[in-house]
């Protein structure tokens, strides 16, 4: 297990009903802890339209996580 | 300089720092609260954005517009926070010694801005329904989430 | 509203004659005094304009910008005079609901203007040489006749 | 012989040294007035790099002059 730092925006922030939290996860990846928080609160998106950041920069959805980062989901930007 | 801004945009400020006698052509881009989005009525908009990485990434937008084209000066300023009808939600400007830079950079930074910076927007309806642009999924209606 | 103005232009003044909660994007170009063109270093500029003409052939390319573009308003006012380095030229502003009409038809306006409107730009150099831009016949310097 | 009000703009008032004048001519066309003028005047413009106006609005160079009609030739714009 890993403590790791999230903050939520937007659609996420809302379904999750906070903006941030800090929590123990078994995740290795971003992508497993995005499935194991929607699992959890119900979230909408699937990870294919969210993106995952890490210590304020995009990555990779498959990238490992380290204890006591920052990690950020991206929903769908507003665009148009 | 790109920034996310909490407080109203002063674009004539703004303009300001763009001042250059280098330069021949100003074209600025100013978004507004429209009171419509694809036929439905909208009465406010929230703009939220995780502001430290979009400023990242505004940097990387704003060298990728220096580096395309032969602009002089660039600035992207965008606001977040509850907004009325008719404010303005977003100021670009772009100096240039000759127009068609000027022109071309300016619709690159608001274009890649809009697809890359993370920057949400919620509507607000007549209705008061309220809507993410662009985070809606299968079975929501259009590409609405109505929460 | 395509006019020749003798007085300075007031950008803010002209801007909020566009506002509308109907439009979701306003572009504006300024045209500026540069300090330099084509490699000579320009001091002062006189424009010049036959202004009864000059507004009937604008308000013709403002007739085509909207039948060619979905905008909701447009300006162009161009500054006729002695004109010091920074000085604002020509301001044209125009909104859209959408970005994409705001930034096409801001172009042609411009574009259109420049070529077809009958106004006049004499640069001033910094050897005390003067030409009318675009005015040069076989054997002048360039495309400049200089006085 | 009709007589026609003439202003001049940019370089041709400059080479003409004046911004307005009336006169009589027994040119038949505008173009031929221009050539009356260039002729007398020197302009260093020739016909194909000028347009005129008459009343207020462009017109072909071998339109027809008639009494008390206003004439303008217009120096190529400044463009760019």
């Amino acid at each position: 297990m890993i403590t790791v730092h999230i903050q939520y925006f937007a659609i996420l922030r809302e379904q999750r009903g906070l903006a941030r939290e800090t929590l123990a996860t078994p995740a290795p990846t971003a992508v497993a802890l995005y499935e194991e928080l929607r699992a959890r609160h119900g979230f909408t998106l699937p990870p294919d339209r969210v993106r995952a950041a890490i210590n304020e920069e995009f990555v990779a959805w498959d990238t490992p996580l380290r204890e006591g980062q920052s990690v950020v989901f991206i929903p769908p930007v507003a665009g148009g | 300089m790109f920034r996310i801004s909490a407080e109203p945009l002063d674009p004539a400020a703004l303009q300001r720092t763009l001042a250059d006698t280098h330069a021949g052509a100003c074209v600025t881009f100013e978004g507004w609260v429209r009171d419509h989005n694809e036929g439905h009525p909208v009465l406010a908009l929230d703009y939220e954005a995780y502001a430290p990485l979009a400023e990242k990434e505004g940097a990387r937008i704003l060298a990728e517009a220096r580096a395309k084209f032969a602009i002089r000066g660039a600035v992207c300023v965008h606001r977040v926070g509850a907004l009325n009808l008719g404010d303005l939600a977003v100021w670009v400007g772009v100096t240039a010694a000759h127009r068609g830079a000027a022109f071309d950079a300016c619709r690159y930074l608001i274009d890649e801005t809009k697809a890359r910076a993370p920057i949400w927007k919620k509507e607000h309806y007549a209705d008061s329904a309220t809507a993410w642009i662009n985070c809606a999924t299968r079975g929501d209606h259009a590409d609405r989430v109505k929460i």
